[in-house]
C-alpha cells in the first residue's frame, strides 16, 4: 500500500469518523431522505468517486486490493450512499465502454451528478420489440438496489441472440419506478422500461458484453465482500465495547468466559475473511488465474461469517439490540440483504466447484 | 376416553366459520409472537365467547376443561389455519399466577376481566441496566397509607401501548438481599403519573415499550402475594413463560412455508425444492424439529404425570428458539433480494394493493428480524445453558 | 414401559456396573480375546439374548421401546460383545423365516451358542454359480462387523433375480475368514465363501426379502441410534465427572463457563437424540407410518450429534482422553466406526428427502 | 532477487533421488505430527548432509540462509512428496531458544549434535495435574554443589522413548510467585534415576510418554537463561511452537487426498466427487482452508517486517487445527467401514502384505484419533481464545 492509499484510508477515515454520525444518519431516514446530500457532496469533493476510475478518464486508477480498507469504511459506518455501485462498480462497466460513452458519463460519476446502479444479477434483460424503424426497449428491472435514488441504472439487454449493457437515464419519459425503502435504509426500486430504442444507450455488445457481465458481478462480489469484512469490524467492535461496561449479576459481561470466546470467534472469523478479501482483490487486480475462484470464496466467506458474527453481536448485546435507534442491529440488517448480493452464497459455491473440477486434470 | 380426532374436527369446524378472511390474513402477516393488535383483540373476544380463550385454565376459572393433548390440538389448529395470536400475558402468565397467590378478591375481579379483553396485561419485569439479572432491579414502592408510591421505569414491556394494565415487579425493601425486597404489584395503566415510550424495534415497528412511574399511587390491595416476596410469585411466572409454550407447532409451520417457498424459488432449471444441496440443510433441521417435537412430549408427559418441567423447559426452550431461527435464516435463503423492501402497509392485513415482492416472501425478512429477540427474552440463551449446567449437570 | 421392562433394565444396570469394568474390559482386548466369555454367558443367563425373540420361540417378545434403555446401557458400558447383533437384529430376521429355520437357530441365540452377524448394507450380494446339480455359493462380505467371533453370519444373495437371505454357518469348509482387530475393541472380518450350495440356507426369499432387508437395516439404525445414545450420556457423564474435580488456573475447570455452556450442549444434543430414539423406536414396534422416517432420523440425529458430544467430551478432558487407558477416547472411536452403520448419515438423510417428497401430496 | 521458481525446482530435484520409496512410504503412512521413527531419523540424515535440516535457523549456527517464501516452498514440497517429517522439537523449539538465552559452550555443544540427530531432543513442560496451567509445576530442582538435584515427573513427553536428551521446566524456588520460581534445564535421559514410562494413545501406538525424575543429578552449567528465569525462556519457544507452523502446508495435503478419496468413494450410480452435498461440505471447508492461507501469510508478512505474530498465532493454530479437524471428518465421511480395522502392522513402512482396506483408506481412522490432540497440546484451543480475547480484544 503506498502512501497515496494510506492518505486516502486515513481521509476516509477522518470523514466518516467525525461526520457520518449514526444518529443523524437514522434521522435522515426518517426525514424520507434516500441520501444525505452534504456527505454525497463531500465524497465527490474529498476524491472517493474517483478511486477506481481509470486516470486517462481523470479518477486515480486505484486498484481494489488498494482501497479494501476504504471500503471497509463504508461497512464499518454503514454509509447507505451507493458511492460503491455507482463509483465503484457502474464506474468500471462504462470504463470499459467506448471512449464517447467514457466521455459522456464518468465525469457526471466523478462529481456526482451522475448516481448509476446495476441490475440484479438475475434480473431477465430487456428487449428490443417492434420494427426496425421505431424499435421499443422494453422490461422490468425489480429490486435495483438504491434504484430509488439513481440517476441511472444500468441493465443488461438482449437482442438477436447477442448479450449487451445498456445505461439508461431513469428521468426519460417511459421509464417509471416504484420505489420502496429498504431494510438497510436504502431505497430502492423496481423500475419498468418501455421506451424508443435508442443505440446511444448500448454500451458493449457481443463477447465485450458477456466479458463486462462475468467482470461486474465478480467485482460486486468483491466489494460486498469487503463492506462485509467492515460490518464484521463494526459489530466486533460494538459487542466488545458494549460487554466491557454493560454489568450482569455484579459483573461486566466482558468478564464472562462464554461470552470471551465467542467475541474470540468473531475475531477469528473477521480477520479470515478480511485477509481472503483482500487476496481476492490482489488476484482480481492482477488478473490472476484464480482471480474468479478467490472472488467466489471471498463473498461466500463472508456472507457465512458475517451472518454469525451480527448474529452473535446482537445477542450478546441482548434487548437494545433489537431496537431501531441502537447501531448493532443495522449491521446485521445490511448484511442480511448484501448476502443475496450479487447471488446467494450457495450459487457461488456451486459455481466454485465447478472450477475446481475444471482445473483439475485427470 | 377422549376421542381426539373427533375433538379436532370440532376445532376445525369452528375455525372455518369463526376464522374471517380479514382474521387470517392478519395471522399470515403475524412476524412475531404478536399479531397485529385490533385483529388479535377481535379474535380474543371470538374465543371468548366460545368459551376457547383459556385452554390451560381450570374449568372452575372459565377454562374449557380441556386435557394437554386437546389444548395442544386445539394450539395445532389455530396456528395452522393461521388464527391470530392473542395477547396472552394476562390469560398465559398472570391468570395462572393469580390462580396460586391472589386473593379471592383479586381472582373476581381480574380473572373474568382478563377473559373478556376487557383488560390487556402488559408485564414490567425487565429493567434498564436488569435485562436478565432481574435481582437488581430498581424501581421501587413505598407505603403510604392505603398506597405504594411506585417510583422507576420497566423497559421491554410489550404491548404497553395497547394495554390498560401492567403487573410490576419492585423494590419495598433495600435493606435486604436483592431478591428478598421484591414485591408483586398490579397497577392500571391509566394511573396518573405513568406514561408509556414506544420502542420501535429493528424492524421499524413498535412492539416494545419503556413505561415510567413518578409518585404513582397503587392501593396496597393490588398487591399480590406477601410483601417483599415478589421473588417467588416472578419464578414461579418465568417457569411457566418458559415451560408453556410448544415450539414444534410454530415450528412445523415454518417448515411448511419453507417448503412452498422452496418450490417457488427458481434455482438453475429448476426449483430449490429440488437442490440436494438446499435440501440437505432443510432435512437436518427437520430432524432438529422431530426431536424437539418428542422432547417437548416427553415434558407434557412428565407434567401431566404431576411433574414440575423444571430445567427441561430450559432445554426446550434453547432448541425451540434456536431452531426457530434457523428456519428463518433458511427462509432468507430462498427469498433473496425480495427481503429488501421495509414497507410496513405490506404487512397490514388491510393492505389491498400491489405486494411489491412475492406473496411467499412479504414477512421473511421481518420474521428474521423479529426472531433474533426470541433467544433473549424470556431469559436469554446463555442463562438457559447455566441454568442447565447447574441444575441438571450440577456444575 | 411395564415393571417386567423396568426389572431388565435394572438387572442390566446393575449387572454392568458392578462387572463390566472399563480396565478388565481393556485388559482382555489386550490379551486377544475377542469376547469375554463370561460375560457372554452371563448375559445368556440373564435372558439378554431372548429380549426380542417372540415368546412362541420362548423370548420375552420385548419391543425395541420397552428396551431402548437397555440397549443405551450397552453403549454407556462399551460392551463388545455382539449381543445386540446377534440377538436383537439378526434374531429378528430369523424369527421372520420359517418355523423350521426358528427352531434350528433361535434357541442358539438364545442360549449363546449361534453368535450371529450381519453382513454390511452395501454389500456385494453372494451368488450361485454353476450348473443345477452342482451348484456353488460364492462371495466376498467385507467389513463383517464382529465376524471374527461369530458364529453365523447373514448375508443377502441374489439368484435368478431375486433376492434372499441366508444364514451361514462360519465353521463350514470352504469358509474363510479374515480376522482383524477393530477400533472399537472387537474383532470384525472380511469372510470368502466358496461352498456347495444348500438351500437350507435360504431364510427367505423374494418379497419376503426386500421386506426382511428393509426391516433388518432400519432395525439396525434404531440399535445403533439407542447404543449411540448411552454413548452420549456416558462421555457426558465422564466429562462432568472430571471437570468437577480437574483444577487448572487453581479452579475446577467446570466453574469456567465457556465449558459449562458447552456440557449444556452436549446434554441438550444427548437429549434430543433420546427422544427421538425413544420415538422411534415406539413407532417401529407399532408398525407406525412415520416408522421409516423416525428410524433415517433418529440415527442420523445420532450420528451427527454422538459426533460432536464425543469430540466434545476428549477436548474438555485434555490430554488424558488421548491415551489408550482412559475410557472416554472409547466413546469417540466406538461412534466414529458406528457412525457409518449400517449407512452413512448423508445416504440416510437423502432417504429421508425422498421419503418427505414422496408424502407431500401435490 | 531470488528465482523461486528454479529454487521449487532445485528442491524438487533434491527430493526425486534423496527421497527413496521406502522414505515416501513412511511419509504416506504418518498419522500424527510424528512418523515412524526409523524413518525420521534417516531422512534427518540426508538433510543435515544436504545442510537443509533447519530451514529456519541463521546460516552461522548451519541454516541454509533461506528466506520465508523459500522454507515455505522448501516445507510445501516436502510434503506434497510424502517425506517423513523430522523429530523437531530440537531444531524448531529449542534451537532458537538455545540461540538466544544459551550460553557460548552450550550452543557450541548442542546446536551441530541436534542437526546431525546425536542428539534427539524431548519437551518436559506437562506435568500430571498442569496441562495448559504450566505456572503449577511441581517438578523440583535443588541446588547441590555444580549439581541440581531433579525430582519429579513430566507426562506428554512426544518421543521420549526414541530421545536421549529432554529440555525441563523445573521449580528452583517454591517460596515466591508461581512463575517466577522456574528454571530451564537441560538433561540427558540416561542419567541415572531416569525412567521413561510410554503412554499408549488411543491409535494403540505410543507416541507420548511419562518421564520420572528420582534424585536425578544435573549439572548446573545446564542450565539455560539465569536461575528462577525459566519462565520467561518457556513463553519465548511457546511463542516459536505456535507461530512455527505453516498448516496450510498439510491442509493442501489433506485436501488433495479427498479429492482422491471422494473419487474412489463409491455414491449411488457416481461416486462422492459429483455428490451436490458431499462437495458442498468439502468446498466449505476449501473455502476456510484459502482463508487461512491468506491469514498465514498476513503474519509471515508481518513476521518478516520485523514484527511479532503475537496473538495472531493464537488465531492460525485455532483455525489450522480445527480445520484440520474438519477435514478428518470429511475423509471418515468417505472411508465407512474400511476405518474399523485397527492393525499397526498396516501403517509400518516395511508391510509388504494384503491391505485389508482401500490404499487411500489406511491412514484415515488413524489420523482422525491422532489429530484430536491438535487443539489440545501447544497451549488448548480453549487457551488460545482466552488469549485472543485478552491480548487483542482486551476482554
Amino acid at each position: 500500500m503506498t502512501d497515496e492509499h494510506k492518505m486516502l484510508q486515513n481521509s476516509a477515515e477522518r470523514y466518516l469518523r467525525e461526520n457520518y454520525d449514526f444518529a443523524a444518519r437514522q434521522h435522515s431516514i426518517d426525514r424520507g431522505n434516500a441520501i444525505d446530500a452534504e456527505h454525497w457532496r463531500a465524497f465527490s469533493d474529498m476524491g472517493w468517486t474517483a478511486m477506481t476510475i481509470p486516470e486517462a478518464a481523470d479518477g486515480f486508477g486505484f486498484g481494489l486490493a488498494d482501497i479494501a480498507p476504504v471500503i471497509e469504511l463504508f461497512g464499518y459506518y454503514l454509509v447507505r450512499e451507493p458511492l460503491l455501485e455507482s463509483a465503484l462498480l457502474a464506474g468500471e462497466l462504462i470504463a470499459a465502454a467506448s471512449e464517447a460513452h467514457q466521455t459522456r458519463y464518468l465525469p457526471g460519476i466523478i462529481d456526482g451528478s451522475v448516481i448509476a446502479t446495476v441490475a440484479q444479477q438475475d434480473a431477465t434483460p430487456l428487449t428490443r420489440q417492434g420494427k426496425a424503424s421505431g424499435q421499443r426497449l422494453q422490461g422490468d428491472l425489480q429490486f435495483v438496489p438504491s434504484g430509488g435514488i439513481a440517476s441511472h441504472v444500468l441493465a443488461p439487454l438482449r437482442h438477436d441472440n447477442q448479450p449487451h449493457w445498456v445505461m439508461l437515464d431513469l428521468s426519460l419519459e417511459g421509464i417509471s419506478r416504484e420505489r420502496y425503502q429498504s431494510h438497510d435504509g436504502r431505497q430502492g426500486a423496481h423500475i419498468t422500461i418501455d421506451l424508443p430504442f435508442d443505440d446511444r444507450c448500448v454500451l458493449v455488445s457481443g463477447i465485450q458484453a458477456e466479458v463486462a457481465t462475468q467482470a461486474l458481478y465478480q467485482r460486486a462480489m468483491l466489494i460486498g465482500a469487503a463492506e462485509g469484512v467492515g460490518i464484521m469490524q463494526g459489530a466486533l467492535d460494538l459487542t466488545v465495547e458494549y460487554t466491557r461496561q454493560r454489568e450482569q449479576f455484579g459483573q461486566a459481561l466482558a468478564s464472562f468466559q462464554a461470552l470471551q470466546h465467542r467475541m474470540a470467534d468473531m475475531l477469528i472469523q473477521t480477520e479470515l475473511a478480511r485477509s481472503l478479501v483482500l487476496a481476492a482483490c490482489h488476484a482480481w487486480d492482477n488478473q490472476a488465474d484464480n482471480a474468479s475462484t478467490l472472488a467466489l470464496a471471498a463473498k461466500a466467506k463472508v456472507d457465512a461469517a458475517a451472518r454469525t458474527v451480527t448474529q452473535e453481536a446482537i445477542q450478546m448485546h441482548g434487548g437494545i439490540a433489537t431496537t431501531n435507534e441502537y447501531k448493532v442491529g443495522h449491521y446485521f440488517k445490511r448484511m442480511a440483504l448484501l448476502e443475496s448480493w450479487p447471488q446467494h452464497r450457495d450459487a457461488l459455491i456451486a459455481q466454485l466447484i465447478q472450477n475446481r473440477q475444471a482445473s483439475i486434470t485427470p | 376416553m377422549i376421542d381426539y380426532e373427533q375433538f379436532r374436527q370440532t376445532v376445525k369446524d369452528f375455525l372455518k366459520t369463526a376464522l374471517t378472511p380479514e382474521l387470517q390474513r392478519a395471522g399470515e402477516l403475524t412476524t412475531s409472537v404478536f399479531s397485529e393488535f385490533n385483529a388479535a383483540l377481535a379474535w380474543q373476544k371470538k374465543l371468548h365467547t366460545k368459551g376457547w380463550i383459556a385452554p390451560d385454565w381450570p374449568t372452575e376459572f372459565g377454562g374449557p376443561g380441556w386435557d394437554i393433548q386437546q389444548r395442544y390440538i386445539f394450539q395445532e389448529e389455530c396456528k395452522l389455519a393461521n388464527a391470530p395470536s392473542v395477547v396472552m400475558m394476562g390469560i398465559q402468565m398472570l391468570g395462572p399466577m393469580l390462580m396460586h397467590y391472589g386473593t379471592e378478591e383479586q381472582k373476581q375481579h381480574y380473572l373474568p376481566r382478563m377473559l373478556s379483553g376487557e383488560h390487556i396485561w402488559c408485564q414490567g419485569y425487565s429493567e434498564p441496566g436488569a435485562g436478565s439479572d432481574l435481582a437488581s432491579l430498581k424501581t421501587s414502592a413505598v407505603r403510604d397509607g392505603d398506597d405504594y408510591v411506585v417510583n422507576g421505569t420497566k423497559i421491554w414491556t410489550s404491548m404497553a401501548h395497547h394495554a390498560n394494565q401492567i403487573f410490576c415487579l419492585v423494590r419495598t425493601d433495600k435493606s435486604v438481599k436483592p431478591q428478598a425486597g421484591i414485591s408483586f404489584l398490579l397497577i392500571e395503566l391509566n394511573t396518573p403519573g405513568i406514561s408509556i415510550t414506544p420502542i420501535v424495534g429493528l424492524d421499524g415497528q413498535v412492539e416494545q415499550c419503556q413505561v415510567f412511574f413518578d409518585a404513582v399511587r397503587v392501593p396496597c390491595k393490588n398487591l399480590v402475594g406477601a410483601e417483599n416476596d415478589g421473588w417467588s410469585v416472578a419464578k414461579f411466572l418465568l417457569e411457566f413463560e418458559r415451560g408453556g409454550h410448544n415450539f414444534t407447532i410454530d415450528i412445523k409451520k415454518q417448515l411448511r412455508k419453507i417448503f412452498r417457498q422452496a418450490e417457488l424459488t427458481p434455482w438453475g432449471k429448476t426449483t430449490r425444492s429440488v437442490d440436494p444441496v438446499f435440501q440437505h440443510r432443510l432435512a437436518e433441521a427437520e430432524i432438529d424439529a422431530m426431536a424437539l417435537e418428542q422432547a417437548e412430549l416427553r415434558i407434557k408427559g412428565a407434567v401431566e404425570a404431576g411433574g414440575n418441567p423444571g430445567a427441561l423447559s430450559s432445554l426446550v426452550k434453547v432448541v425451540g428458539t434456536e431452531l426457530g431461527q434457523r428456519l428463518n435464516e433458511l427462509s432468507m435463503d430462498l427469498v433473496g433480494p425480495a427481503a429488501s423492501p421495509q414497507c410496513p402497509e405490506l404487512l397490514s392485513p388491510e393492505y389491498g394493493g400491489d405486494l411489491l415482492v412475492p406473496e411467499h416472501a412479504v414477512t421473511t425478512m421481518a420474521e428474521y428480524i423479529n426472531n433474533r429477540a426470541a433467544t433473549i427474552y424470556g431469559g436469554t440463551a446463555e442463562i438457559q445453558r447455566t441454568i442447565i449446567a447447574k441444575k441438571v449437570l450440577g456444575l
